[in-house]
């Protein structure tokens, strides 16, 4: 192209790589500092005072649970909103919107509508109690409930993050030709096996992009947690916060701060390795 | 859509830009910055209800205490004043002199010596200069809340007012027994005060002092009482930030909590509900003094309106209002009406029967742990969740914690506050 | 109106090289057809020579004047893009005054510029659409309107007829050649289609490899090949090469005598399809019929001969099973020789 | 087959009862008032709803600033990531340039990182240069968040402009920026208005960089977070209302954009 400099894609790209520099590498580099710093000296102190910490492993152990339980949950129900949307041809666009709208909510604002819905004298307790289930107002987000509450972060969570796997899967969707689908019907295979055997593969990029998204923001997981259980369910995040804004320790937030990065890279290594997408086996 | 949607992003980008611009600088007012008084309803009657009448135009904000002190600091080191004056409590203030944060307010103190302000108070609030750093604003407590319901089934022999822990105990199993349910209530929830029952009621009720009876034989014996009393206690304490909403909706029946979170619930039912000082133990029946107050920062963008704003909150009328409004009560020599608000008045004879108890054992907010405020007030929650919740040995939890407690007092070298006797050098945790 | 010169023309991406030293001269008013296979860089040439891509050396001139360095507004041409590149955001009769509004004309004078060139494309009915409501072929009009509009010195056209069906694209053909006569305009045009170069062009280039191979006439380019490549990439079905061993003048496929007036040894001969004569004649060189397709106006017959396949043509009527042996005979004013090494024709002997 | 069908479309109804009865819940929780949080059992329909409940939290002192901050934080974050993602989604739909590769992963890596956890480090730093506590500071660590999807999504959407349009305007007359701005850009407005809505509920949305960089100039999240935190349960669920609101509406505006938004972004 004449008239055109070879630095102008240089020139725009470049405001974004100072921008990222000075907002992602920058502060990247400045969490593993100061998680290393104490009292103005470099130690592993913030670590073992992390480690040490009461709410340490349950906050661990709370974390990658959600992520284990929560993410293929939220696959699972996508595909099947997806896989229903597809076969829609009246009142689409009403369907795809209302299926969408978690995807505008806050987990905040998620976390408030849930804690409406399954609060002592919520609305699940009142739909109990018509039923007979239940004499009168439950807890089930206390400390004695660690299961139920458990439950009810996993349940809001579902609520509220599923709409962006389902978006992904059904932008996937749409990228796959009809062709192969039908061709595999002409060849006589059932629905399933359809899906099974031509959907899914060619869906693969879809599905890595999703998880991985879907698994570095369950790992970040935050105010829903607090919302509905505030301490009786420690988060790593949101002992970050904690240790951050109550605790005014920010070494040791720094260190909670490098877990979550570890574990977040990690993640997404290993979703890079189990859902190996092949080029040339696509279309 | 195309059309809406080119039209709808330069609107967007001009609204940006707008509201960047509308959100400059203020008129010149005096900026009042409390840790007290903080929840929203609380936050508007103050500037709705109280400082409506104020001289001159004060613009009331409010911040948790730890980041109020990190933005004092901020603001003096960066030299962009806004803040006038600062309301908050004793041991909130102190940490602003680390940085020398507040003026002498010697002169003003002499003019208000009127007022009748206690002498011990004016004393404190020198906070180890020679003349004073704030003046005395408001005074308030914890206290303790039962549904009248409850009553009947007090453990016999017991009084409502001279409780102890052994009989709030047997009264929790009484109504566990008699009604199925758990009717004790404790703020225990991110951002309760359930912290402040430790430190002010609990230990030194038990031990006579905090910090330094912190691992003792007393405490281990307070730590096996309380865990027993739990059993008796709603579990959603732990979620409960405010007594006043559980109390409201029955969830609870006998609850404690600072005056200013439970006051909403007597305002709406008074009739339903007694207040009476929190249980006493071994050592007496501990409480904790909430006494806050307002001090002009050094170099205040607003002196004059600074002065002018704490004549007038330490006028009798102004403080008579504030007891009305939120259950904190004057320092200054002032009769409330006999006419006050059923609810509130119920909330004064709480405050009055706690400080006047016979055996009562006053202790003061933590002093002089500044940012560290918080690890140590995480020290108490951790010791109480390791020991009732997770039901860890009681003694090695209150060794490790001891651990936590003394790098903290050595980190900051805060010398001991009542009840614990007086050290030279960091509060010792023996 | 201009004409166009290309002066040791060449376009490496980085170590491929698409244009060797291409010289190219077309004079004013001349309908040229760059003519090739894709990817022999016809295309390339066409965009340096818009401007759209920067040669790594050689130099463009149009009307006499250097334009290499200059970027494409300044160059006085105008282009026919394959997918028509007609803003899907504009009406037809923006899209066509586009060129006219850039270089500043005043508005009655662009819409009487508009008006006369959707009234040679006959678009004046679809001024105030938009191209989303208009068909292949319309949108293809709107782009020529578009080009013609600005009354360009030189026009080039990116394969413009190639997106539109058989017989949409034959009736383009046929009025492109009727509107751009009248205009007059210098044309390059790039095609991969022979027919759409032979039926359109007043002189044909072809490329092959980056490099033009051969210019000509449409006629000359059919009759007389200079390359092997040129023989079989011009005409349908292509060109016939049959290996034979020339010898004295002569030349022999099976029993067949033919005059080989070109030097001795191994070479090609170079025959179409409608030069060889079909016959049962025991002398004639045979012709082994695998397949035979019915074109309507003659019988189209696929065998092998010599070791190659050899095409030939049948009269409609005529009963050519597969398998069946037949005899064949070039018209030997007709065959054109070429080197079987080069693939470069052989001069022929007097 | 019609058993099939029954299956099928109460499956779709219970879906969106599932996505839409929470909100509903919410609302009837905002507008219950102070009361109706304790009422048992509790009733389904908006019978104590009332408008007052939400305009007494309406005029909370804060509440207004916390969403003016809000609005201005978001706006700005859309502002940011449009006009440094937009040009560097040009360059990488159009040009092919050494470093390209790098890059891309550059921006692909911020996605694999909860990025506002990089908040942490730079409250230190923004209370030295200032921006701790204003929504200037909120929107550029927004604006990390934004940037990638903003880069992405725009290279995208100008892949999808063919290059023959822009070429034709060359052609045709134009310079190169006047090529942008009189055939690129408004082609690509309805999907970079598209990407400037998501960019702007991002920001809308978070919570956690909010609340770490701010203390008096609150975004709405971080306001609800911090503040209402300690406030009646009612209060809580209107400032949900408040936050919940907006997105339905934002999601609407950009329904028909968001599976192209997304459906790129994966290869």
């Amino acid at each position: 192209m004449p008239a055109r400099s070879p630095y102008l894609p240089y020139l725009l790209i470049a405001p974004s790589i100072l921008f990222l520099a000075v907002f992602f590498l920058w502060p990247f580099a400045q969490t593993v500092v100061m998680a290393f710093t104490v009292d103005g000296q470099t130690s592993t102190g913030n670590f073992a005072r992390m480690a040490a910490d009461l709410n340490f492993w349950p906050a661990m152990g709370n974390t990658f649970a959600l992520v284990i339980v929560v993410v293929p949950l939220q696959v699972a129900l996508a595909l099947t909103m997806a896989v229903m949307i597809q076969k829609m041809t009246t009142g689409r666009d009403i369907v795809l919107w209302i299926w969408t709208i978690p995807l505008g909510i806050s987990d905040l604002a998620a976390g408030l509508a849930w804690l409406a819905i399954l609060s002592n004298n919520g609305y699940f307790n009142t739909v109990l109690f018509h039923l007979g289930i239940i004499s009168g107002p439950t807890g089930w987000l206390s400390y004695e409930t660690p299961l139920t509450l458990f439950f009810a972060v996993v349940v809001a969570e579902v609520w509220r993050a599923t709409a962006l796997v389902f978006v992904i899967l059904v932008a996937g969707l749409q990228l796959i030709p009809k062709e192969y689908a039908e061709a595999a019907e002409v060849f006589g295979a059932s629905p399933w096996q359809r899906f099974r055997h031509v959907t899914l593969p060619l869906l693969k990029p879809s599905l890595q992009s999703a998880l991985i998204l879907r698994t570095v923001l369950a790992f970040e997981v935050f105010a829903v947690a607090y919302a509905l259980g505030g301490r009786n369910i420690p988060i790593l995040v949101g002992e970050a916060y904690t240790w951050m804004n109550a605790n005014q320790n920010t070494g040791v937030a720094a260190a909670y701060a490098g877990v979550v990065l570890l574990v977040s890279l990690a993640s997404t290594i290993v979703w890079l390795r189990v859902i190996r997408v092949r080029r040339e086996h696509l279309p | 859509m195309r059309t809406n949607l080119r039209r709808l992003l330069p609107a967007a980008l001009l609204g940006g830009a707008a509201m960047l611009a509308g959100g400059g600088a203020i008129a010149q007012d005096t900026v009042f910055l409390s840790t007290q008084l903080r929840p929203v309803e609380e936050a508007t009657k103050m500037r709705q209800i109280i400082l409506r009448d104020a001289p001159g135009r004060v613009t009331y904000v409010v911040d948790e205490p730890a980041p109020m002190t990190t933005r004092m600091q901020a603001e003096l080191q960066g030299g962009s004043r806004t803040v006038s004056v600062v309301g908050a409590a004793h041991g909130e203030l102190l940490p602003l002199m680390d940085f020398d944060g507040l003026e002498p307010v010697g002169d003003l103190a002499a003019r208000l010596a009127d007022r009748g302000i206690p002498a011990p108070l004016m004393e404190s609030a020198k906070l180890g200069k020679d003349a004073p750093r704030y003046i005395p604003w408001m005074q308030a407590t914890y206290i303790m809340v039962a549904d009248k319901r409850a009553l009947a089934h007090l453990p016999a022999g017991a009084d409502v007012n001279a409780l102890t822990y052994a009989q709030l105990a047997q009264w929790g199993r009484n109504l566990q027994e008699r009604t199925g349910r758990r009717l004790i209530g404790f703020p225990g929830g991110p951002t309760g005060l359930m912290n402040r029952f430790f430190q002010g009621f609990l230990y030194p009720s038990y031990t006579g002092g905090l910090v330094t009876t912190f691992r003792s034989a007393e405490a281990e014996a307070m730590w096996a009482d309380f865990k027993a009393l739990w059993a008796t206690v709603n579990p959603s304490s732990t979620s409960y930030n405010f007594m006043q909403e559980p109390l409201m909706g029955e969830e609870v029946w006998v609850a404690f909590d600072h005056v200013a979170r439970v006051i909403e619930a007597l305002r709406t039912a008074p009739d339903r509900f007694v207040t009476f000082p929190a249980p006493a133990g071994p050592k007496g029946r501990g409480y904790m003094a909430v006494v806050a107050g307002l001090g002009i920062v050094k170099g205040a963008p607003n002196r004059a309106g600074a002065e002018a704003l704490i004549e007038y909150m330490t006028r009798p009328a102004t403080q008579v209002r504030v007891a009305a409004e939120f259950g904190f009560f004057p320092v200054v020599k002032a009769q409330l009406p006999a006419d006050l608000a059923p609810g509130v008045k119920l909330a004064a004879e709480g405050v009055d029967k706690t400080q006047t108890a016979r055996d009562a054992l006053v202790s003061l907010l933590p002093i002089g742990l500044g940012a560290r405020g918080g690890e140590f007030n995480k020290v108490f929650i951790d010791t109480f969740t390791r020991i009732v919740i997770r039901n860890e040995p009681i003694r090695a939890v209150l060794d490790a914690e001891a651990q936590n407690l003394r790098a903290i007092m050595t980190a900051t070298n805060a010398p001991c506050w009542a009840p614990d006797p007086a050290s030279t050098g960091a509060c010792p945790v023996n | 109106m201009a004409d166009i010169q290309i002066d040791r023309i060449v376009k490496a991406f980085g170590t491929v090289v698409a244009l060797e030293e291409v010289r190219l001269d077309v004079p004013d008013g001349e309908f040229l057809a760059l003519l090739g296979p894709s990817g022999c860089g016809k295309t390339t040439l066409l965009r340096i020579i818009a401007g759209l891509e920067t040669q790594t050396s050689g130099r463009v001139r149009i009307g006499g004047r250097d334009v290499s360095d200059l970027p494409p507004r300044r160059r006085a041409l105008a282009m026919v893009f394959q997918n028509y590149a007609v803003f899907p955001h504009m009406t037809v009769a923006e899209n066509i005054g586009f060129g006219l509004r850039m270089r500043g004309d005043d508005a009655a004078t662009v819409r009487a510029a508009v008006g006369r060139a959707a009234e040679l494309l006959k678009m004046t009915p679809y001024l105030d659409r938009y191209p989303s409501k208009l068909s292949g072929g319309q949108r293809q009009r709107v782009a020529v309107a578009r080009a013609l509009a600005v009354e360009p010195a030189v026009l080039l056209m990116d394969e413009p007829l190639s997106n539109l069906d058989a017989l949409l694209r034959l009736e383009m053909r046929a009025e492109l050649k009727a509107v751009l006569r009248e205009a007059g305009t210098t044309t390059l045009y790039v095609t991969h289609d022979q027919t759409e170069a032979m039926g359109l062009a007043d002189r044909i280039a072809v490329m092959e490899k980056g490099r033009i191979v051969q210019i000509d006439r449409p006629a000359a380019l059919y009759r007389h090949p200079r390359t092997r490549f040129v023989g079989g990439f011009v005409g349908t079905p292509p060109m016939n090469f049959i290996p034979v061993v020339a010898a004295g003048g002569r030349a022999m496929i099976g029993p067949l005598a033919v005059q080989a007036p070109v030097r001795d040894g191994p070479v090609l001969m170079g025959v179409r399809a409608e030069d060889l004569d079909l016959t049962d004649d025991d002398g004639a060189a045979p012709l082994m019929v695998r397949v035979t397709e019915p074109m309507g106006s003659h019988l189209l017959v696929t065998g092998e001969a010599a070791g190659v396949t050899v095409r030939a043509m049948a009269p409609a009527d005529a009963d050519l099973p597969a398998g069946r042996p037949v005899g064949f005979r070039p018209r030997p004013e007709r065959v054109v020789w070429m080197d079987p090494e080069s693939g470069q024709a052989l001069e022929m002997r007097a | 087959m019609t058993a099939r069908r029954v299956l099928y479309v109460s499956g779709v109804l219970v879906l969106c009862a599932w996505v839409l009865v929470p909100i509903y819940l919410i609302a009837l929780g905002g507008l219950g008032g102070r009361l109706g949080v304790f009422r048992w059992p509790k009733e389904f329909l908006p019978t104590g709803a009332s408008v007052d409940a939400m305009l007494t939290f309406l005029q909370i002192e804060g509440v207004w600033n916390a969403a003016k901050n809000s609005v201005i934080a978001a706006g700005l974050t859309m502002v940011f990531s449009v006009v440094l993602g937009a040009p560097a989604g040009y360059a990488l739909a159009r040009f092919a340039f050494r470093g390209q590769d790098a890059y891309r992963l550059l921006v692909l890596l911020t996605r694999a990182f909860p990025l506002a956890i990089l908040a942490l480090p730079l409250t230190v730093t923004f209370i030295r240069v200032g921006l701790y506590d204003t929504p200037l500071g909120v929107a550029l660590v927004h604006t990390a968040l934004a940037l990638p999807f903003a880069v992405l999504v725009s290279a995208s959407l100008f892949m999808g402009i063919p290059r023959e349009y822009e070429e034709a305007a060359w052609v045709f007359g134009c310079s190169g920026p006047g090529a942008f701005l009189r055939i690129v850009l408004p082609l690509a407005l309805p999907g970079l208005a598209a990407t400037c809505i998501f960019a702007f509920v991002i920001s809308w949305n978070e919570v956690f960089a909010a609340s770490l960089l701010t203390v008096r100039e609150r975004t709405l999240t971080a306001y609800l977070l911090a503040v209402l935190a300690e406030s009646p349960p009612h209060f809580r669920y209107a400032g949900g209302l408040l936050l919940v609101v907006p997105s339905v509406v934002f999601i609407f505006a950009v329904r028909k954009y968001l599976f192209s938004l997304w459906g790129i972004t994966n290869r």
